[in-house]
C-alpha cells in the first residue's frame, strides 16, 4: 500500500514530458525573486508564474499568475515564492509563456490493478473538476486499455479520440500526444502520468498545459537522472530521515509511535490501537529481515517526532529474527535518550531470545507483553497516562 | 491435499548461494520440501550444503526434473529470473523478492497471462506453506499445523498473526499462501480462493486483504458467485491516511477509493463476515467451525 | 459445410473506402457474402453503396455484429488494422495486403497466438472462397463452383491456375484458402489442412506450395500423423535459381534448404503423391477421385 | 520467396552496428586510392584493406589484406579496388584498425520461418566454416529463440554463452553484445544479422568484426537512412531496372523471357517451361493487379537482355484484368522495337476482352494459347526455331 513513489513537480514532468516529444510550453523554474524576473524577461511577455508543489489546488490559492510585463513577473514571484498552499511552502515557480487556449481537454495513463494493464484516459472535459466528470457522467471519458506487450497502437489512440468525440482535425495530433505520453510513461516507468489540461490553441496545435508524474521508487537505479530529481523540501521531516535510512515511514496525527515489521502488520497495528482508543503518531515498517541495525534507525525516527508519548513494537518474525529486533532495541535505548515508556510484543522466529535478552538489559520503562491485542490495549494506557 | 505445494513440489531456488536464498533454501529442506537444485549464473557446478547449482533454470529443470521456482534474487534480476524459470518450463513460480520496478511486474504478469498451465505467486510475498508437506518461501512453519483452514493474505507479516491466531484456537491449514502486496501480483485472491474451494481439505477459508486497489471487492463478488465453502475476511488498514500514491486518478480507474471501510462494506454486503482485527477473525472463525461440526 | 467463410460470415472491410477496398467489398457482396460494415478512421457515418462505415472496428462489432474482418489497407497500416479487429473481438481476420513489414507481422503473429480463438489468414493472400456460400478477398469466384475439394495455397494467381485445371476435370470445391507467401504467415497449411479433415464436405485436399521456408516439410509430418482423407501436393520453383535473400543461414536454422526438390522428396517420403505441374496435380487428384468412388 | 530484402555491405553492416553499441573496429570507406591511402594513414598502422562486396569468399580470393605501413596500404588498395570476386566487381573498399584476435566466435540473428521466432546463434566454432559446423556437429552452435513481444532477456544471453561453453569472464561482454545485437535487429528490422568472426581479444574484449545485414525492404519507409544505402552497384542491370520501376526480376541463364502474375504462378511457369525442354531467361513478377504501364515496363526489362530469343506471357486475372495486361503488350509493341516472338496465354477476369483486343491490334508474331501448358511448348518450341 505506501509503495514507494515520487511525485514531481509540474515543471518536472514538463521536462520528462520533452524528453518524449510530448509538446509543452517554453519554461524555466526558479528559485527566486532575481531568477524569476530573468527567466521572464527570457520567455517573453506574457508569460506565467506557477508555483511548484505537490498539490492540487493551486489555481484557487493565487499560486498561478498571468504577468503581462515585468512589473507584474516580479510582483507574482514575489507573492508566489514562500507561499503556503494547503501546508505545502512554494520553494519553487515555473515561469513559462503564456499559452492561447481555445480547449481544455484531460488526458492520463495509469497502472489499472484490476485489468493490469496501463489504462490510457481522454476526455474533452478538461480543467480541473475531472473526478467530478468521471462521477456525474463516465461516459465522458474514453477510456482504453493497452496490452502492455503489444504497447499502444495507432488504433488505440483513434479509439480514444473518437470516443472522445474529439473534431475530426484533432484526432491525429491529439493521438500522437497520447503516443508520446504512453512512450513516456513507459520509458521512464511511471505509475502515473497526467495532463490537465490538455489544451488545443487557436491554430489547433496541442500542448499538454500541464503536468503530473509519478514514478516507481523501485526503479529508479534504471533511471539515474529521475532519481536526482526528489524535492526533499516537500517532504515531512521524518518522513525524510526514514527514506534516507530506507525506512517506510508515513506521518500520523496521533501521539503513540508504532514500529512492526511488514506493511499489513504494521496496518493491522495502527486498526488494534485506534479500537482501544489510542491514536498512532505514525506508520513505520522496518521490512522484512529488519537487523538490529534498522531497528536503531527506526527508534530514531519515532523519538524525532516530539509528540510522541509511548511507542508500540509489534514484531512477528518469519525473516525477522527477534533477537536481532531486541538488540536494535538495546542499542537503541543506549545511544539515545529515551524518555517514553515503550511495550514490545515479539514472537515468532527466535522470540524466546528475543525476550530474553530484553529481559537481561532490564530497559527502563520498557514493557513486554504476549499478544498484540494486550501490547496495544497497555501502549494506550502508557500514552494516556504520559498525556 | 493442499494447494499448489506439497510432497511432490520438487523446488529450485534462484539465487540459492546469496545469504537469504542459502538460509531459506536450507530451511525449506528441512522443513521437509525437496529442494533439488538451485541456480546461480556463474556458479554451476557448485553445491550447497549438497544442492546442486546450475547456471540457468534450463539446466536445473534438465538435470534435476525441478517443477517449482523459488526466486531470492535482487529486485532488478527478479522479472529476468521469473522468465528464465518459465521459459525452461517451470509450471509453479513464487517469487519472494520485494522491491521488483512496477513495469517489470506489468510485463511479466502479461507475458504469463498468455501461458495458461503457468503460475506466479508472488512477487513480495512470504510464499506457501502447505502444513506437514512443504514450505516454499519465508514462512515460519513451526507456528502451523495441518488442517482445514486454507489461508490467501496479500501481507507477510500479518498472515503470520492471523495464523498464529487460528492456531491458538485450535486450527490447523491445509496451505497458507501469501500472494503479496505489490500493485501486479500474479496470482489474485480469487485464483488462490479458486484452488481452496476445490480443494478436498480445505474447509474453511480466511482471506486477509488491505487498502488499496480493488482486489478484495473483485473477490466479494467471486465468492458470492462460486465459492460454496465459508470464508472469513480481514482487512486492514482502517486507520490509515488517504493514500499517498495514485492520488484520485486511482479512483476514477475502478470506480473505489479502495479504503478499507469500502472493502469490508463490499465483502459484507455479499455475505461475507470481516474481522475487525486479527482476534476478532479466529473468532468468527471459531464460530463458523463450531456451526459446520454441528 | 466449407471452412472459415460461410452464409454465417458477417464481414467489415477495413480500408473499404479506398478504390480496391471498394471494388472487392462490392464484389464479395454480389458473390452473396455478407458485407455488414467497412473501417475507415475519420469516414465513420459514410456509407459504400449502402454498407455503413465505421471510424474504428469496435464500433462496427457493436453496430453490425461484424464476425470477419477483410484488411485492405496498404501495408504501413495492416499490422494496426489487424490489431485493432482482434481487440475489438472479430475471431477470423483475413488480411489480403502485400507488403507488410516482416517485424510487424512477427509481432502481430506472436500477439495472435496467445488468443487461441482469434485466426489471422495472410496476410499477402488472396482470401477464402466458399462457393456457394461466401467469397472474402479477391479469389475470382466465377471459375469455381461448390464440390469436395479442399485448396490450400500459398500462391494467389498460382491457386486459381490449378482451381482452373480442377474445375475442367469436373472438380468444384469445398473452401479455397490463400494463406500467403509471407515468411510469417497467421495460418499454416497445417492448420487448415486440419480444418479440412474436420469438415464433413470435403473429401480430397490439395496443397500448394512453393520453394522457401519448412512449412511444406512440416505439412508432411502432420498428414501422414493426422489426416486421414487423400492429400494432393503441388510445389512451384523446381527451376527457381537458389534464394537469394537469407543465403545460409536458413539453412543453418532449420537443417533444410527449402528447395522444391526437398519439399516434393518430404511428402513422396510421407506417401503424399506430388505432382510437377498444375495440370498433373489435377490428373493426380481425379485418379485419386475415381479410386475414391470405386 | 523472393521476397524484396536489401543486402548490406559489410562497413554499411558495422555502422548500422555501431548506432546501437555493438562494439565494431573503428574504420572509413574508400572508393578511390587517394581516399583509400588517407583512410589508412588517419587509422594508422596496421591496418586491414577489406573488399566491400555481396558475396562470400573475400578472403580467399584475396579481397582482405593486412597493411603494415602506407607503401602496403596503398598496393592492397590498388590491388582490391576493381577486383572481381566470384562475378562482382569491387567498387569500394573498407580500411580498418587491425585487431588483435585471441579467439574467433560466431553470433546472429534470423527469423526462424518454423518458429515464427528470431532465433540467436553463438558458437566458439567461428570463422569461415560455420555451415560445415552446424552440419558435422549442430551441437556446437547454441539456439535460442526470442518471444519478440518480450524481447531479448538477459537469461536468453546467459543461456546462450553458458551453452555455446564460453568462459565465465566472457558471459557479461558477449552476453551484452548480444544484448545490443538484438536491438539492432529489432530497430532496423533487419531479417539477418550476422557476426562473423565475432572475435574475443588478447585483452578478452569482444569485437563484432564482420557484420552481414540483410534489411526488410518492406520497412524501409520507416528508415529513410536505410533506404539510401543500396548498392546497386553489384546489381544486375536488368534486376536494377526491374527495381526502379517496382518489379520483382530475377535474372536466369536461359533464353525465354517470362513473364506471368503472382510469384507462385511465375514459378511454376518457369518449372513448365523447362519441363517442355526449354530455359527461362527470368523471372518476373509483374504483381497483382498489374496495369497496362507496368505490362509495358516489364517488357522493356525483359528485352533488355540480349538472350531473349523468345517471351511467354501467363496471366491468369485476379484482382489483374486481362484486358489491362493486352492493352500493355499493345502499348509496348507501338513504343518498342519488338523482334522475338511472344507467346500469350490469358486467363481469368477479363479474359475474352483481352484476347479480342489482341486479336483487333494483330501484333506481329504475337501467339496466343489457351493454356499454360499450350503456351510453354510453343514458345519453348519458338525459342528453338530462333536459335
Amino acid at each position: 500500500m505506501f509503495r514507494a513513489a515520487m511525485d514531481l513537480l509540474e515543471y518536472q514532468g514538463k521536462q520528462l514530458f520533452a524528453r518524449h516529444g510530448v509538446p509543452v510550453p517554453s519554461g524555466s523554474p526558479a528559485t527566486s525573486l532575481e531568477q524569476a524576473v530573468a527567466a521572464a524577461d527570457e520567455i517573453g511577455y506574457p508569460c506565467v508564474v506557477k508555483a511548484q508543489v505537490l498539490i492540487g489546488g493551486r489555481g484557487k490559492a493565487g499560486g498561478i499568475k498571468v504577468a503581462a510585463d515585468r512589473d507584474e513577473a516580479e510582483a507574482h514571484a514575489r507573492a508566489i515564492l514562500g507561499m503556503d498552499i494547503r501546508g505545502f511552502t512554494v520553494h519553487e515557480v515555473w515561469i513559462e509563456a503564456a499559452s492561447d487556449i481555445a480547449e481544455e481537454y484531460y488526458a492520463s495513463i495509469v497502472f489499472d490493478r484490476s485489468a493490469k494493464k496501463p489504462l490510457v484516459l481522454l476526455s474533452k472535459e478538461g480543467g480541473m473538476e475531472i473526478e467530478e466528470v468521471a462521477e456525474r457522467d463516465p461516459s465522458l471519458i474514453a477510456r482504453v486499455h493497452v496490452d502492455p506487450l503489444i504497447g499502444f497502437q495507432d488504433f488505440h489512440a483513434r479509439r480514444l479520440c473518437f470516443e472522445a468525440g474529439l473534431d475530426g482535425d484533432l484526432v491525429r495530433p491529439v493521438g500522437a500526444l497520447l503516443a508520446k505520453l504512453y512512450e513516456a510513461f513507459v520509458r521512464e516507468e511511471a505509475l502515473l502520468v497526467e495532463v490537465n489540461p490538455l489544451t488545443v490553441g487557436g491554430d489547433r496545435s496541442v500542448t499538454a498545459l500541464d503536468a503530473k508524474v509519478t514514478l516507481d521508487d523501485n526503479s529508479l537505479f534504471r533511471h539515474p537522472d529521475n532519481a536526482e530529481l526528489r524535492n526533499l523540501s516537500a517532504e515531512d521531516p521524518q518522513e525524510q530521515m526514514a527514506k534516507e535510512r530506507g525506512l517506510t515511514y508515513v506521518s500520523l496525527d496521533g501521539d503513540i509511535g508504532i514500529l512492526g515489521n511488514g506493511a499489513g502488520l504494521v496496518m493491522s497495528t495502527l486498526d488494534v490501537v485506534a479500537q482501544a482508543g489510542g491514536a498512532p503518531a505514525n506508520f513505520l515498517d522496518a521490512g522484512g529481515g529488519s537487523k538490529a541495525e534498522a531497528i536503531t534507525s527506526a527508534v530514531e525516527v519515532i523519538l524525532n517526532n516530539p509528540n510522541v508519548k509511548a511507542v508500540l513494537f509489534n514484531i512477528f518474525g518469519g525473516i525477522t529474527r527477534c533477537d536481532e529486533v531486541a538488540q536494535g532495541l538495546i542499542e537503541a535505548f543506549s545511544s539515545l535518550d529515551v524518555t517514553v515508556p515503550f511495550v514490545v510484543r515479539l514472537d515468532g522466529t527466535n522470540d524466546v531470545q528475543g525476550r530474553e535478552l530484553l529481559s537481561q538489559a532490564d530497559l527502563p520503562n520498557v514493557h513486554t507483553e504476549a499478544t498484540m491485542l494486550g501490547a496495544a490495549q497497555k501502549v494506550v494506557e502508557l500514552a494516556a497516562g504520559a498525556r | 491435499m493442499a494447494v499448489l505445494v506439497d510432497t511432490d513440489t520438487r523446488l529450485c531456488v534462484s539465487g540459492i548461494t546469496g545469504r537469504e536464498g542459502t538460509f531459506h533454501a536450507l530451511n525449506n529442506r528441512t522443513y521437509g520440501t525437496q529442494v533439488v537444485s538451485g541456480v546461480t549464473p556463474g556458479k554451476g557446478g557448485q553445491d550447497v550444503e549438497g544442492i546442486p547449482v546450475f547456471n540457468t533454470f534450463h539446466d536445473a529443470v534438465a538435470e534435476t526434473g525441478a517443477n517449482t521456482a523459488m526466486v531470492f534474487v535482487p529486485p532488478r534480476f527478479a522479472a529476468d529470473s521469473i522468465l528464465e524459470a518459465e521459459d525452461a518450463g517451470v509450471r509453479l513460480i513464487v517469487a519472494i523478492t520485494e522491491g521488483i520496478p512496477a513495469h517489470d511486474e506489468l510485463r511479466v504478469y502479461n507475458h504469463l497471462a498468455s501461458k495458461p498451465d503457468v503460475r506466479l505467486v508472488g512477487p513480495n510475498c512470504p510464499g506457501i506453506l502447505s502444513p506437514g508437506k512443504a514450505n516454499v518461501g519465508i514462512i515460519p512453519a513451526s507456528f502451523f499445523k495441518e488442517g482445514n483452514v486454507g489461508v490467501v493474505s496479500r501481507s507477510g507479516t500479518l498472515t503470520y498473526q492471523i495464523g498464529n491466531e487460528l492456531a491458538q484456537r485450535g486450527f490447523g491449514n491445509s496451505s497458507i499462501v501469501g500472494i503479496g502486496g505489490d500493485p501486479v501480483p500474479g496470482s489474485s485472491f480469487i485464483d488462490i480462493i479458486a484452488l481452496f474451494e476445490a480443494d478436498p481439505e480445505t474447509e474453511l477459508i480466511v482471506m486477509s486483504g488491505e487498502i488499496g486497489g480493488s482486489a478484495e471487492e473483485e473477490a466479494a463478488e467471486y465468492i458470492a458467485a462460486e465459492v460454496s465453502k465459508p470464508v472469513v475476511a480481514y482487512i486492514a488498514g482502517f486507520t490509515a491516511p488517504e493514500g499517498k500514491t495514485m492520488g484520485h486518478a486511482g479512483a476514477i480507474v475502478s470506480g473505489v477509493a479502495g479504503t478499507a471501510a469500502g472493502k469490508a462494506a463490499a465483502l459484507e454486503a455479499k455475505g461475507i463476515r470481516v474481522g475487525r482485527t486479527p482476534t476478532e477473525v479466529a473468532e468468527v472463525a471459531a464460530e463458523i467451525a463450531a456451526s459446520l461440526t454441528a
